[in-house]
């Protein structure tokens, strides 16, 4: 009889059996054998064989493993230390197979062969090794070059999407900025010292292709602030249909260029009479809906940057929060010195004031933003708010009456 | 002994950029989607790059990975690249050695498409496989909801990309707040503590405020140097547990798994979304979890017919109202649908705004 | 010089002046005369004049009167009483003239002439009188057939739309609810015994024209369950601009169907072809836009009841909510009685458990919903959240485990 | 002494019905607005009643009411009603006797008006005239804001109805929280604890439990039976003032006006709406507030220019976005504007949907 019955039943279907791959690490290797069998109980027992992690780690770092033993040592000694290794991995996920076949080898040699491509974060994640086998790996891995990703209440791993490498809508280039902020920020990476984790997403535009705004503490979004070009022989292509929509990602073969694209603008800035499309272009709100619609018609326009947003995290504790607009526009050139030095402020505002384990948006809704804006030298800008409160608990400061002393005016008349 | 290389951070991408991409980094000028999973990019200066998108179990062997590079060596001069959804992609200039790619990925299982209105790959996490809170796995729910809804990754057919998330637990390493449909595992009693063990494992004031219902107390008998907890108040979010191993929050029968639908990232026409709770259980089914596949196929399936084009799972909902919705796919209102958390008022009906 | 340098002021314009008003009081009675020379110093304090409320009544009731003192009683002895005596308005604020001048009668023998038509919950107020006065003027009211409203915590004076009287949108009789609603709570109005104000507001309909969604802990509003009723026949005439959009009240001349109604009904469940307008009423919200616009050719449908909201209340302290769905619907016939039962369990709830100074609204998201539903006996409406939660963090009871063992799905298979 | 009467209640409404009313209840069809400030309502049956609205202060005298009642006895067998916003409604069926009405009117100063896309009468509150708490007075600026506004008040100029209140302190009991432009009393200065007056008036613990942001505690010299007040948190709401005498909030300097704009209540379209703050502050300038009737004329027209056809003020803001509110009407952005209370989160821009 198998050693998997349960598990068996996954080898079978049309998507691709983590089974079956693993099955074929179980023949060479202990721990993957040991951890289908481990496995299989957990679907027998409907819960989790791991105990609580333990801190292990490779010298002089405080993150990059993550350590876990099994409940069930006796019964499965191929993993009784089964700890993963964080790998950094480049930006916009491109390998050469060269590069590739290294870090297999290297796993290879020293991990049970198992491994994510790649965790939530971003890193790569190698999945099942023993303590005493971290130091090893991890000078096999600087020696070809890479090193670990964050973990622990540090900075953690920034990603990104592939940008300029490959995207036309990229307004700024993501892959250089998430390798430059990477390597700004190996200390903090790799010592936790911060009130909690502290994470940096880069999308190139608003459709935000690495989710950034839902789970990153600083997501960078490209945005343009002039005008959307336009191609109006590629407009009349596509009402005629020689241009199929969203480049031929849909079920539907044929615009309709007032229906489709100008009716569903949500800012309803957009005209289109049958002939010409015109754009009310201060009135765009940078959705991208009519350029992902009509791709080979409408561009980006040409000065291009990012938007800061800051604060979002999974639900604990306060519930889950997206990223709100810090900085509307921010330009992202090397050496990115704005961002990093705002960036240096956050952190330096978060960690005097965070408490352990407080995210930095949840610290932003505990002080409050005029703590933030002003610690980080930053003025308030309207867009930070989707719309300004409705309670009329506001708080008045000292400089405030020093201001309108000094004539400041909250409406010109 | 040599140095120690420390801090070196990953390597400099650019070593990995094909020569396409060198060239005409910055000078994209459009894309086409030629078939589901096959992507064509135009450059200003009329270079063009494919890119052959494949579906990944993501939990994977090096076995695996190197049969990924043996076909991008063998088409894609050895370049290649995994997507934000634990997707790979394979990189090439000669659009003919396409069906070369599609053919060995074949071969080795790979499935082709996760582009334009398709079910892209199920962002997720460890599960049983690696993880010490989950209250289900992860690997196997996903290749049980991939196998059934497989005909929507590589097919155009979906009114609008759909995007599928895990989470094992309420940590939601998937971050899963944000998918068209987010199956999250739940557990649903509270801690039993373990007086003995917590007494040396942890620290009771670290413990105590790490509950964000404030449930926990000191035990009252002081000599256990322990922890109670208020039954009543825990919501079983598993905190406590993170902080202290000797709170562990899991219940072999009672388990399972929540559904949550409509949120979504991109500014696309609307804003993001977060999901909201749409079924509140189901059962943990192990190793097919039939009761997680069919609920998300019946949801799946009315949006598809529901919905208008270009509309989003989220946006079809929030058009349709939720109480149509719940009618539609034939979910009971309970009150766990109702929220009575930290900003629960924002979720009320103020309004006439309804539909019987 | 006059008394009143800085009030005078405000006798010019074009706005009915109370400056010149009051003066005519102020011309026969003292207490008027003082109260006009009082604001006037505090126009020029930029300070109320007025010391915290005293407790004064009439006997037997805790409420009704709003007592009131001035600081400066040696400089304006008229007004170092100066308390209001809360009339209860009748249904819609309907009136003879002979019943008008009785009120005004009794209010020139007993008060300082000054009164507010009417106060913003709802009650005719006399505006300033002394203590010994209470008592006299109350017994001539109740000789006249009239009453004092609430104050305090206490049921406050429920007040409606004038209906079915004059309005073709009434979905339910406001005026009779209204006044069957204050009949029953008597008790609860003159004797404050509540953690809390409690308020009711009647609107027949979803124009809510006594803004009921906004103040009042219960709120009734209209609403009809079947189709819109449509002459088509008056559609063409508005179409052709032979009827004027909204009744001719405003600055448009002519109604075009698409642009101006079915292009804006907010679920977009209208068709108009240029020849036939059809509407999907399942999927109508009733929101009244289109029946507003085109009022001889849409109507209510025709079984009718009402909504129940509750909830609301200005922002102290959590913030202002507004009143949610509670019972999406109700039908609302005399003698009322499912109504009066839920109202009358819904104050034991709140009596039990709110806090002093806890508005019902404030106690439900206190106690949270199921709290609330279990007590009263009602089950959870969908209609009652706009959206689900989207945070995780929800409970499970014993019932709710014992359901599942007797077989409760939670979606269906 | 005869037997004392209460709780009778107010009496029943259909002595004050006019005829025309009690035998066509429930029973009318439709309605038209002959001209502003005039409405005919037609029955089923074919009866019509007209009815004439006027303006009035609300804060007036028993002889203004006797004039009125001289004009509906004149022309309306007496029969007439006051409105949910205070103005007052004269009801007749004979459409010849409109002008008597109106003429009557205007002799004793009513201006009518008040329907359709109007300016209706302001909903206000008590300020000096009879409040302990205000911050500003009531009466005077919202005849100041209507001799302004007048032309607004017996015209259908606007995009749509416009609805103005005023509340002079945080207790908004002019329930301004969903008006279109809110004229709101503030004081912007902590209370002065009277220690003296404090421990003879106010019960400490109530006192204590007052305050939403827990800025009071007890006096730390426990001799004086009082409190203090940490100044920091303390965002001057005055409900401590409303349970204890001892603690006034006034500053006549500090203490003004602030404008909040866009709320709505009915549900034509959009769901009622809370009115969002737009100015802040606005200085306390009695006889007539310039700033104030400035600052409201200003946005009223800036609206009336920029709405589309139906829109009311917060549909339009919500439209154009509140960024651009605030530029079109010149109103600086500051801390303020910015939400910090309970469910500040959900009003933050959580999305790229912002213009420039
Ligand atoms: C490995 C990974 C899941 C995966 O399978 O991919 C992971 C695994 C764990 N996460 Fe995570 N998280 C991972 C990405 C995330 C993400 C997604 C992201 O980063 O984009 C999130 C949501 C975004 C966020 O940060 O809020 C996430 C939110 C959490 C949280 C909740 C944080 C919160 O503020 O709500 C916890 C709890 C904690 O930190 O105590 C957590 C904790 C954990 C721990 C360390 C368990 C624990 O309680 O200490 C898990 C270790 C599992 C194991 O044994 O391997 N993990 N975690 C991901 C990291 C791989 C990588 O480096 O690439
Ligand atoms: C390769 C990848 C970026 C990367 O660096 O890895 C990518 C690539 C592209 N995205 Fe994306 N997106 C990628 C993840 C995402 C994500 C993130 C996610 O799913 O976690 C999102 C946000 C999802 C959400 O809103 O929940 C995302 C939302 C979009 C959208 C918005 C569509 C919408 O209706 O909301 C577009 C526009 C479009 O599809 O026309 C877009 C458009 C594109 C384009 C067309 C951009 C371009 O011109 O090259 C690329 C091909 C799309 C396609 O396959 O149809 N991309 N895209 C990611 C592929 C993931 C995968 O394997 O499935
Ligand atoms: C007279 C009146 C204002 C007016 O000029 O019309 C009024 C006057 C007072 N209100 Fe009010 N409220 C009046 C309608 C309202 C309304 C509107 C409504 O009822 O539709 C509200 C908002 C709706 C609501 O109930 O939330 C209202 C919300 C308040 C509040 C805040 C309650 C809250 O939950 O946020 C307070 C503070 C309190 O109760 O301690 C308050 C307190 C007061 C007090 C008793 C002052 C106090 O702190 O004790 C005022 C007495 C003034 C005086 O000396 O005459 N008043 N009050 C209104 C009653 C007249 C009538 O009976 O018709
Ligand atoms: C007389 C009065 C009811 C009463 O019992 O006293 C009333 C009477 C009518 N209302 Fe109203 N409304 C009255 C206060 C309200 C209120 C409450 C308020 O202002 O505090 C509202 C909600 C305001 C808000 O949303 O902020 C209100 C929102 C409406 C609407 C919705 C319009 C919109 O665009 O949102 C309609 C529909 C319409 O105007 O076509 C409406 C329609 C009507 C109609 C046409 C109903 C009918 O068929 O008879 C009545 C004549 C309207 C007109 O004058 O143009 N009534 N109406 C109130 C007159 C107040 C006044 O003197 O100005
Ligand atoms: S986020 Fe924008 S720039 Fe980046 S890959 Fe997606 S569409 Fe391209
Ligand atoms: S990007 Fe969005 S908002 Fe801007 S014009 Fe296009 S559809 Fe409209
Ligand atoms: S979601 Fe929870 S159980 Fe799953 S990997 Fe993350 S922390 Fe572990
Ligand atoms: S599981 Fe969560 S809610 Fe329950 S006791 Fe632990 S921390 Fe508190
Ligand atoms: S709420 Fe409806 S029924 Fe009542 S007066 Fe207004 S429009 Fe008529
Ligand atoms: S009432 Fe509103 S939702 Fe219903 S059909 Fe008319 S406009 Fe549409
Ligand atoms: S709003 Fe404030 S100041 Fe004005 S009447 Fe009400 S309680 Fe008094
Ligand atoms: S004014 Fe309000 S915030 Fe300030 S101390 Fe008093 S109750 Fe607290």
């Amino acid at each position: 009889m198998s050693d998997t019955p349960l598990l068996d039943k996954l080898e079978t279907g049309p998507w691709p059996s983590f089974v079956k791959d693993l099955k074929r690490a179980a023949a060479r290797k202990p721990a993957a054998k040991d951890l289908l069998r481990q496995l299989d109980r957990s679907y027998k027992d409907k819960i989790t064989h791991w105990k609580h992690g333990g801190i292990v780690g490779v010298l002089g770092y405080g993150s990059g493993i993550i350590g876990r033993y099994s409940d069930l040592p006796d019964e499965f000694p191929g993993v009784e230390h089964f700890h993963t290794v964080r790998v950094n991995q480049p930006s916009g996920w491109f390998y050469t197979t060269k590069a590739l076949r290294d870090l297999c080898d290297i796993w290879d040699r020293h991990g049970s062969s198992i491994l994510n491509v790649h965790g939530s974060t971003g890193d790569m994640v190698f999945l099942g090794t023993t303590t005493d086998e971290l130091e090893p790996c991890f000078a096999e891995l600087t020696a070809k070059g890479w090193d670990l990703g964050g973990s622990g209440s540090a900075m953690r791993t920034p990603s990104c999407c592939l940008g300029k490498a490959r995207c036309e809508y990229a307004c700024y280039d993501t892959m250089d900025l998430c390798y430059q902020l990477t390597q700004e920020f190996q200390f903090d990476m790799h010592r936790p010292s911060f009130p909690y984790k502290y994470k940096i997403k880069c999308s190139g535009c608003p459709n935000d292709c690495v989710a950034s705004v839902a789970r990153a503490d600083l997501s960078v979004i490209g945005v343009w602030k002039d005008d959307i070009r336009i191609d109006q022989a590629a407009v009349k292509a596509y009402a005629g249909g020689e241009l199929k929509p969203r480049g031929g990602g849909s079920p539907y073969a044929k615009l309709d260029v007032k229906a489709d694209v100008t009716d569903l603008c949500p800012t309803a800035c957009m005209k289109y009479d049958g002939g010409k499309l015109t754009i009310d272009n201060k009135n765009c709100n940078h959705c991208m809906h009519c350029i992902s619609l009509m791709p080979q018609a409408l561009r980006i326009g040409t000065e291009t940057g990012a938007t800061l947003l800051q604060g979002s995290h999974a639900p604990i504790l306060e519930g889950a929060q997206m990223s709100w607009v810090i900085v509307p526009f921010m330009p992202m050139e090397a050496p990115y010195d704005e961002i990093k030095e705002l960036i240096a402020a956050i952190h330096e505002w978060w960690s005097e004031n965070g408490k352990n384990r407080e995210r930095v948006g949840e610290l932003m809704l505990r002080l409050g933003m005029r703590s933030f804006f002003k610690a980080v030298g930053l003025e308030p800008p309207a867009q930070t708010v989707r719309t300004p409160r409705a309670n009329p608990f506001f708080f008045w400061h000292a400089e405030d009456f020093e201001a309108e002393a000094a004539g400041r005016k909250y409406i010109k008349l | 002994m040599a140095e120690r290389v420390t801090d070196i951070g990953p390597p400099h991408f650019d070593q990995f950029l094909p020569p396409v991409i060198k060239d005409n980094y910055g000078k994209w000028k459009y894309h086409e989607i030629l078939e589901p999973g096959v992507l064509m990019h135009v450059s200003e200066s009329g270079a063009k790059i494919f890119s052959v998108r494949g579906g990944s179990a993501r939990l994977v062997t090096t076995d695996f990975v190197k049969e990924l590079c043996d076909i991008a060596d063998k088409f894609c001069d050895g370049y290649m690249r995994f997507t934000s959804r634990n997707n790979v992609e394979f990189l090439l200039t000669d659009q003919s050695k396409i069906a070369g790619v599609k053919d060995a990925c074949k071969k080795i299982g790979v499935p082709i498409g996760a582009t334009g209105h398709s079910l892209s790959n199920i962002v997720h996490t460890q599960g049983w496989v690696h993880c010490h809170t989950p209250a289900i796995d992860a690997s196997g729910i996903v290749k049980s909801v991939m196998d059934d809804l497989y005909e929507y990754f590589g097919s155009h057919k979906l009114p609008a990309q759909v995007r599928i998330a895990l989470a094992c637990c309420l940590n939601m390493c998937g971050a899963v707040h944000c998918s068209d449909i987010a199956i999250l595992g739940i557990h649903r009693t509270p801690p039993k503590v373990a007086h003995e063990k917590l007494r040396h494992l942890c620290e009771i004031p670290t413990t105590i405020s790490a509950c964000p219902t404030g449930a926990i107390r000191p035990h009252p008998d002081k000599n256990l140097k322990s922890v109670v907890i208020n039954e009543e108040r825990c919501m079983y979010c598993g905190n406590c547990y993170t902080m202290c191993p000797a709170l562990p929050v899991f219940d072999a029968q009672k388990g399972g798994v929540a559904l949550l639908v409509g949120g979504k990232v991109s500014n696309s026409k609307t804003p993001p979304m977060f999901s909201k709770l749409a079924v509140p259980y189901l059962p943990n089914n192990p190793p097919r979890w039939p009761e997680v596949t069919q609920a998300i196929r019946k949801i799946l399936t009315k949006y598809a017919e529901g919905a208008n084009k270009w509309e989003r799972v989220g946006e079809w909902v929030e058009r349709i109202g939720w109480e149509k919705f719940f009618e539609v796919c034939e979910i009971p209102f309970t009150f766990q649908h109702i929220d009575d958390y930290r900003w629960a008022y924002d979720t009320y009906r103020t309004s006439m705004h309804f539909k019987f």
